[in-house]
């Protein structure tokens, strides 16, 4: 194991852009652990959540915005709910989340191609289109396999639509991504 | 409860796909009920969890853009059956408070919102408006014997400085009715326990550990029904029921219902106007013993 | 104040020596940091401010005026932060007539454990008095002069 | 009998067992009348009762504290006995009240201004509808509304709140214009830098002369006027709007709580400076933070001397 | 008037952001000042002496000191001009450490400052003027308010000491928390049996009079001479003829009465003595729980009691105590762990307090020092201990650390090895604090010889399992979360003020911090003092405080007590209102608002005047602002003082 020399891993930017965007003193953390203890992710962490606080407590960008944890987090809300600080900790999940996307980190594909797919299901019927969702996902995956087992069992309840609900303000909704996309220059 | 009370209605995009039986029962208890449901005009996806993951105005102005939408209905107060679309409708009025926030939310929007619209989920309106002795007094199948297990799902009242709704360990608003409706409500310990929300698609792994430690839960406290108030953790639990059992070496036959299907039951609802037959897992076996169980209990009463 | 011309304006506190007081110097033991303008007047209760000293203060070159008592039912006399209150907030309603901006005179209740709070409230009235920026009175009735005082000749001026 | 026939005679009956009742009597022009003291059955006789009868006249109690004597009283002079009783500054036993219904006396400098030269009047009549006034150039008419104080058009107590003897039937409150209340709103639409500088201006007319202080009803502190003491030092002989400013708001903070606005502060200002606005605010603020207003209630106690643990009307304000 | 300035350094505390020779220079050309210095630590000796000798040498007639808070040190300097010949009110002090040095770092505006701040203070003491003090009789009697441990050991000391004591305890038997614990850590000592004697002391002290099941009610006058109102609650017992022979408990037919002795966990008669060393033993019955009162017969009690004390139709009885002084000792509640949903919200019937397994582990408790489940009375072989159960915990309002939870766990911990040999305990943590004589080894022997098994994290939830407990938490060493099923879960439950807390400080008149403790006169240097003179506080009323803390702030205070009265008299402060009669017009309006009663309206030739009653003026001031002619005044904070003041701020 690597011997951590604590001023160079420091990036004050990471800190003080992670307080900033989340709205969270993150020097408000005592590392009791509740966050991990309650989340029931951790298992599929590979950093728990109390550590992800302890890396932006400890100024550690790569490590923090690498992490698959990012990634797999559902905000459910037990870390910020339980946290006797008062930190709203999923949001900082969230913001870390928000980094990582738009500097690149992408450590759990799926999940994020799934919901890229979600969004771009929204932006182009400004509702979401279930059965157009899997294929899209299916069709940039690859993984032809995603939840076919579940197809015979639900098509015969006439759940799934086979065609997306188009809404008139769906050019609004288009707007809405445009403008985003043109505020955050990309 | 005044015939008067009317509300914006929101269904969200999976109430026409994979959770129809919710929109559907949602509108035939309140129907029942002498709840008004008048639909936003042309409402759009609120972002759901995708959008927050990729920017907070983003979300913000998604939801915001349906908010406005109720603002032009002349109304104050959306409804919404699922918690999701809740989370993101809450979420995003709750930071518009701060006025740069909805600045920046509205420079996304076509029509800008003022932030006066209060977005409340069914359960909310049907615990706090009906009242449970009403709500008693207009039951004509009760649910006796039915042991049932109320699940509301991770966000439903979390985090409560955003939700305000019931208590965020252990709400009862939904045990509450269901008892009303003459159950047998079993107190399931993670009422509040997260299903595996969206992640059935790319990590069904994670479901099928979640889920599964729900459906044993369930099991545990001698439940042999779910009730649940969102569709994403209906769906987890019931359409996934086979994925949960195949990864798990379980065998749940656990039904999940909505519990608005429930008090459309009892409530005498006809049948098809609740969906029931949208279900993966029959809870036919489940109401069929529930009946049997109030039978005996009620010959057995007579006797004695 | 030459020196500090443009940086500070004047604003004076009076305060209660039980609570306020303490609550100042319970901040000042804490080192939270406030901004200088505030010059604090101690007296031992806010029953004993007459609501003319603040006039009198507003009226002589005060941008400002802070007092501070102890919170409603802790007195240290039982009873004297309840007539202040009802004279404090009689004078801050009528205040405005006299072309005195309403945001120049507050009153507020600390303890003496309260040293963030009071250093809540000091940046806060300071940062609300910095908006108002310099009090009419000055221009409207000119720099105070020297004035003779009651133990007779005029005073050294600073 | 007409009642003041009526009232005269009951002060005959009375003034034997008092050391004086004070009332008016015709003045050195047509325009004024002027306290008058009676002492003799005689002296009663010179007793007036017009719309001129402006002063009030329980500003003159407390220097007869201890002895008996009656007084006349409009129903705002009226307020002003009444709050000497809740002071203890004077007592009832000592005093007979002799109540008149009033429906309103004249503000001279209003009538000052239509006549051109109020020196100049020689003759002055009034009925229901106005005032006449005789001039070098002719007959004068002023309508009543132009002619009545101010506080006179709105006046809400009509008839003595308190009194021995009330002849006449009780008149109904007067229902003009608040004009107080106009003017007030007309300051405090002013920018606060203008309005003290409105304030500098019209202090600087001030010449010192305590007429305002000398003839409130409330200000008994009389020689011992923090005004002029050096223990305590409230005030400088520096000739300043701003050491007379204070002075007026000094005035007003004493008068909260107790000030029946009477009005007599600002009639009896020699320069007309509006100080009446003064009290006129403060009495509102009373008003609407503790639901008072002095001069109604002998055994009330004013609300600057009392309080309540949780008051109804004041918030605390988040800091 | 001659003045001299001393600007203090306070070593770097003020000098860093303070140019005190500046201020020294700039204080020179003040009206009176003949001579104004900066020194090094103006309250150390040295300092003081020097303000003596320039006193002395440049004929001074009075001083400021520019230093500390006047809340610090003015009676420290107050001493030293008196000393120097001066009346001790011929002093001012300037704040320049509390409210310049420490609260800013821009040395200019600092200088600035404080040089006002020494105009200010110069400008006051011109028109200060010599003041006396008047000195009065005092009652030498005590009131103990609280009859825990604290409580117990300030009224044993101020007995001993020669001091008629009244001890106010608010249940029917004194012993407070303390009582109710099996063992102290860190000796392992029985708690009965260290306390019990204490107890017996109080009852059979002479000097002691015990007033238990009683309220303090109101409270008035002054140090000294406080009076004190009590309130005896309706025990329905006559005690005066009561032997405690628990005969009644015997035969009460209501046995499903609230134990608040056994914390709830067993259930008492309703007339009942809390624990058999109660003291006083006396019997009362509870009116909630007692058929007599619930359904208006019963009578069983009546009809057995030997001695015939049965009193259905008692009501309270509020007596007066003269007293001098009082010492609080109201100690501590335990948090309300109900407020952690998460924990089960007190659903569980096996999340228990640590409170209630002491109960449960002591002898005399409700199942005779077995450990058992209170679900299905099973030995427990698992525990689990939570700690920080209302401690460090912003979110539920309690961000302090309530100091001995961690010793009683690890004392807990070693109990049940004790007990239950076979059983494995977990201690969940977040850090240890354990800063005692012995404290830190007796936490080490819980792990190192009684095997509790410690795991640093919090616990975010738990939840039954079948019929055990599943604890959810985190083992933060390990970044890991982890999962115990447990038979047993302790939550340690931190410390709150005592309920009603707020309410008696307002009757005292002493401040009390957010959370509803006392606040001590000085952190470090008083801290049994409170700023009400006169009134003391000992024990955990005044914040979280173990055993010896508790004992030692009871014995201190006693001395504190003992000390206020080993003078004759007292002296009152000079600085109270006074009436100038030539200016009085005789409105009565300071006499109507005066809270103290202490300004009487007299007749002077003929005209009513208003006069003050020194020893009974507390020197609020109130009365000052009424009187409009100024014939008020309060000494030391006359108007002239203050308008000094606002003229030395405004004019700059």
């Amino acid at each position: 194991m690597e011997t951590i020399d604590m001023r160079k891993a420091y990036d004050p930017a990471f800190v003080a852009q992670v307080q900033a965007e989340s709205g969270q003193n993150l020097s408000l953390c005592y590392q009791c652990g509740n966050c991990t203890a309650g989340c029931p992710y951790t298992f599929v962490y590979d950093i728990p959540v109390s550590q992800m606080m302890r890396l932006v407590q400890t100024g550690r960008r790569e490590k923090a915005l690498s992490a698959r944890s990012l990634w797999l987090c559902a905000s459910c809300e037990s870390c910020t709910t339980r946290c006797p600080n008062e930190i709203d900790v999923a949001r900082v999940m969230d913001v870390m989340r928000h980094m990582a996307r738009r500097e690149g980190y992408v450590s759990e594909p799926a999940v994020k191609t799934f919901w890229d797919c979600f969004l771009d299901s929204m932006r182009r019927h400004g509702r979401v289109f279930e059965l157009g969702l899997v294929a899209a996902f299916v069709a940039r995956t690859g993984r032809f396999w995603t939840d076919m087992d579940l197809g015979p069992r639900m098509l015969p309840k006439g759940k799934l639509s086979f065609l997306p609900h188009g809404i008139q303000g769906k050019d609004e909704v288009r707007k809405i991504f445009e403008r985003f996309a043109a505020r955050s220059g990309s | 409860m005044s015939q008067a009370l009317t509300y914006a209605y929101y269904p969200g995009c999976s109430g026409l796909g994979t959770s129809r039986e919710y929109d559907q029962s949602t509108r035939a208890v309140c129907d029942a009920l002498g709840i008004g449901l008048a639909d936003i005009p042309d409402w759009s996806c609120c972002g759901s969890s995708p959008a927050h993951t990729v920017d907070h105005v983003l979300s913000a102005a998604l939801a915001a853009r349906n908010l406005a939408k109720v603002e032009a209905m002349g109304r104050d107060t959306a409804v919404t059956p699922c918690p999701s679309c809740l989370t993101n409708l809450r979420t995003a009025s709750h930071r518009m408070a701060d006025n740069a926030f909805r600045e920046r939310t509205n420079a996304l929007l076509d029509t800008p919102c003022r932030n006066t619209v209060t977005a409340k989920s069914v359960l909310q309106i049907l615990a706090e408006d009906v009242g449970l002795d009403a709500l008693a007094r207009k039951v004509v199948k009760p649910l006796a014997g039915l042991r049932v297990a109320a699940y509301y799902g991770c966000i439903m009242n979390r985090p409560p400085e955003v939700m305000r709704f019931d208590d965020h360990e252990n709400p009862m608003a939904m045990d509450g009715i269901l008892a009303a409706l003459g159950a047998d409500v079993r107190p399931f310990p993670l009422k509040v326990e997260c299903c595996g929300a969206s992640y059935g698609v790319a990590r069904r792994d994670i479901v099928a550990r979640l889920s599964g430690r729900l459906l044993a839960a369930a099991e545990d406290v001698g439940a042999e029904m779910v009730a649940t108030a969102c569709p994403l953790c209906q769906m987890n639990l019931d359409l996934r029921q086979g994925q949960i059992n195949s990864a798990g070496g379980t065998s749940h036959h656990m039904p999940v219902l909505y519990f608005t299907q429930l008090m459309g039951l009892a409530l005498g609802v006809p049948e098809e106007r609740l969906g029931l037959d949208k279900v993966c897992v029959s809870p036919r076996g489940a109401l069929r013993a529930a009946a049997e169980r109030a039978a005996a209990e009620t010959a057995k009463g007579s006797k004695a | 104040m030459p020196i500090l011309a443009g940086k500070e304006l004047r604003i004076v506190g009076f305060l209660c020596n039980w609570c306020s007081y303490g609550g100042a110097d319970t901040a000042g033991v804490g080192r939270f940091s406030q901004p200088t303008d505030l010059r604090i007047i101690r007296v031992p209760c806010s029953g004993r401010i007459d609501p003319l000293f603040i006039v009198k203060t507003l009226l002589y070159g005060a941008d400002g005026v802070l007092v501070s008592g102890c919170h409603p039912r802790d007195c240290h006399y039982g009873q004297g932060n309840f007539y202040a209150r009802r004279r404090l907030e009689a004078l801050k309603r009528f205040l405005p007539i006299i072309g005195v901006e309403p945001g120049r005179f507050e009153y507020t209740w600390v303890s003496a454990s309260e040293g963030q709070r009071w250093q809540q409230v000091v940046q806060g009235f300071t940062e609300q008095v910095h908006a108002l920026g310099p009090s009419p009175a000055s221009a409207v009735f000119g720099a105070c002069r020297e004035i003779p005082d009651e133990k007779g000749g005029p005073r050294v001026a600073v | 009998m007409s009642p003041f026939e009526t009232l005269k005679e009951k002060i005959r009956e009375a003034l034997p067992g008092l050391d004086c009742v004070i009332g008016w009597r015709q003045g050195f022009d047509p325009l004024h009348a002027t306290p008058f003291f009676m002492r003799a059955p005689e002296d009663v006789e010179k007793l007036v009762w017009s719309p001129l009868c402006v002063h009030n006249l329980s500003t003159y109690l407390p220097s007869f504290r201890g002895k008996k004597v009656g007084i006349v009283l409009k129903g705002c002079d009226s307020r002003g006995v009444i709050e000497l009783l809740q002071e203890k500054l004077v007592e009832r036993e000592n005093l007979v009240l002799f109540g008149l219904p009033c429906s309103g006396v004249a503000d001279l400098t209003k009538l000052g201004r239509a006549a051109g030269d109020l020196d100049r009047v020689s003759a002055v009549a009034w009925d229901e509808a106005g005032f006449t006034l005789a001039t070098p150039r002719g007959e004068v008419r002023v309508a009543r509304r132009d002619a009545l104080a101010d506080k006179c058009l709105s006046c809400q107590f009509p008839n003595a709140l308190e009194a021995d003897h009330l002849p006449g039937d009780p008149l109904p409150p007067a229902t003009g214009p608040d004009l107080g209340d106009e003017e007030l709103a007309a300051l405090e639409a002013m920018a606060p830098a203008d309005l003290m500088a409105r304030w500098a201006a019209e202090m600087s007319r001030c010449i010192r002369c305590y007429a305002c202080r000398n003839a409130c009803p409330m200000c008994v502190c009389r020689d011992h006027c923090i005004a002029q003491s050096r223990d305590p030092h409230w005030l400088s002989q520096e000739d300043s709007p701003r050491e007379k400013l204070m002075f007026q708001l000094i005035h007003t903070m004493h008068l909260a709580g107790r000030c029946v606005e009477c009005g007599e502060c600002q009639r009896a200002c020699p320069v007309d400076i509006p100080i009446l606005a003064l009290r006129r605010k403060m009495n509102r603020v009373v008003r609407e933070l503790f639901d008072y207003q002095a001069g109604l209630d002998s055994q009330a106690v004013p609300p600057l001397f009392t309080f309540q643990v949780e008051e109804a009307n004041i918030k605390e304000r988040k800091w | 008037m001659k003045i001299g300035v001393f600007v203090c350094h306070c070593g770097s505390n003020i000098e860093a952001t303070v140019d005190t020779a500046s201020v020294a220079g700039t204080a020179r050309a003040f009206p009176d000042v003949a001579y104004a210095t900066d020194v090094m630590y103006s309250c150390s000796e040295p300092g003081q002496d020097g303000i003596i000798q320039a006193v002395r040498e440049k004929g001074l007639d009075g001083v400021v000191v520019a230093s500390c808070s006047p809340r610090m040190h003015e009676t420290t300097f107050r001493r030293a001009v008196e000393r120097a010949g001066l009346n001790r009110y011929m002093l001012e002090m300037a704040n320049i450490r509390e409210h310049v040095s420490w609260i800013g770092k821009d040395r200019e505006a600092n200088t600035n400052k404080a040089a006002e701040l020494v105009r200010l203070a110069v400008e006051k003491l011109r028109r200060n003027r010599a003041l006396f003090p008047k000195s009065f009789d005092i009652t030498r009697r005590v009131l103990v308010i609280g009859g825990g441990v604290a409580g117990i050991q300030a009224a044993l000391d101020c007995a001993d000491g020669g001091l008629d004591v009244v001890l106010v305890e608010k249940t029917s038997s004194i012993g407070g928390k303390m009582a109710k614990l099996d063992k102290t850590f860190p000796t392992v000592d029985c708690s009965s049996c260290i306390l019990g004697p204490k107890m017996v002391d109080v009852a059979q002290h002479e000097r002691i009079a015990l007033h238990a099941y009683a309220e303090v009610e109101e409270i008035g006058g002054y140090v000294g001479n406080f009076e004190v109102k009590i309130r005896k609650k309706a025990t329905f017992v006559d005690w005066s003829l009561c032997t405690g022979c628990g005969l009644c408990m015997e035969k009460c037919p209501s046995r499903k009465s609230h134990d608040a002795f056994n914390e709830g966990v067993g259930l008492t008669t309703a007339i009942n003595i809390p624990f058999p060393q109660a003291i006083p033993k006396k019997a009362l019955i509870d009116a909630r729980f007692c058929r007599q009162f619930l359904k208006g017969k019963c009578g069983v009690c009546a009809k057995v009691c030997p001695s015939g004390a049965i009193r259905y139709e008692m009501e309270d009885e509020v007596i007066t105590e003269k007293v001098g002084a009082i010492v609080t000792a109201t100690g501590f509640d335990l948090f309300d762990h109900t407020k952690y949903g998460e924990y089960g919200g007190g659903r569980y019937p096996d999340v228990i307090t640590s409170l209630q397994y002491e109960r449960l582990l002591s002898a005399s408790g409700p199942t005779g020092g077995h450990v058992k489940r209170p679900s299905d009375g099973r030995e427990p072989r698992t525990v689990v201990f939570v700690q920080c159960v209302g401690s460090r915990d912003t979110s539920v309002d309690r961000p302090y650390c309530s100091g001995f939870c961690c010793m009683y766990t690890a004392k807990q911990a070693i109990l049940t090895k004790d007990h239950i040999p076979e059983s494995q305990s977990y201690v969940f943590y977040m850090d240890i604090r354990a800063p005692g004589k012995l404290y830190d080894e007796f936490t080490r022997r819980a792990m190192e010889e009684y095997g509790a098994r410690y795991v640093r994290g919090r616990v975010a939830m738990i939840y039954p399992k079948g019929d055990r407990l599943l604890v959810r938490g985190a083992d933060t060493l390990m970044g890991e979360q982890v999962e115990i099923e447990a038979d047993l879960v302790v939550l340690a439950v931190g410390a709150e003020a005592a309920a009603g807390s707020p309410a008696l400080a307002e009757k005292l008149r002493i401040s009390y911090d957010k959370y509803g403790f006392f606040m001590e006169s000085h952190p470090k240097l008083r801290p049994v003092e409170t700023n009400t003179a006169g009134v003391y506080l000992a024990g955990a009323c005044q914040g979280p405080k173990d055993i010896p803390s508790s004992v030692g702030q009871g014995s201190a205070a006693a001395s504190k007590v003992l000390g206020l009265f080993s003078r004759q008299k007292l002296e009152s402060d000079p600085q109270i209102s006074q009436v100038n009669q030539r200016r009085c017009v005789g409105c009565g309006k300071c006499a109507l608002t005066c809270p103290f009663g202490a300004v009487k309206m007299i007749d002077v030739r003929g005209e009513p005047k208003a006069e003050v009653i020194e020893t009974v003026c507390q020197g609020c001031g109130i009365c000052a602002v009424t009187c409009p002619q100024g014939a008020v005044q309060l000494e030391h904070f006359t108007d002239n003082q203050i308008l000094a003041e606002v003229n030395a701020l405004c004019q700059s």
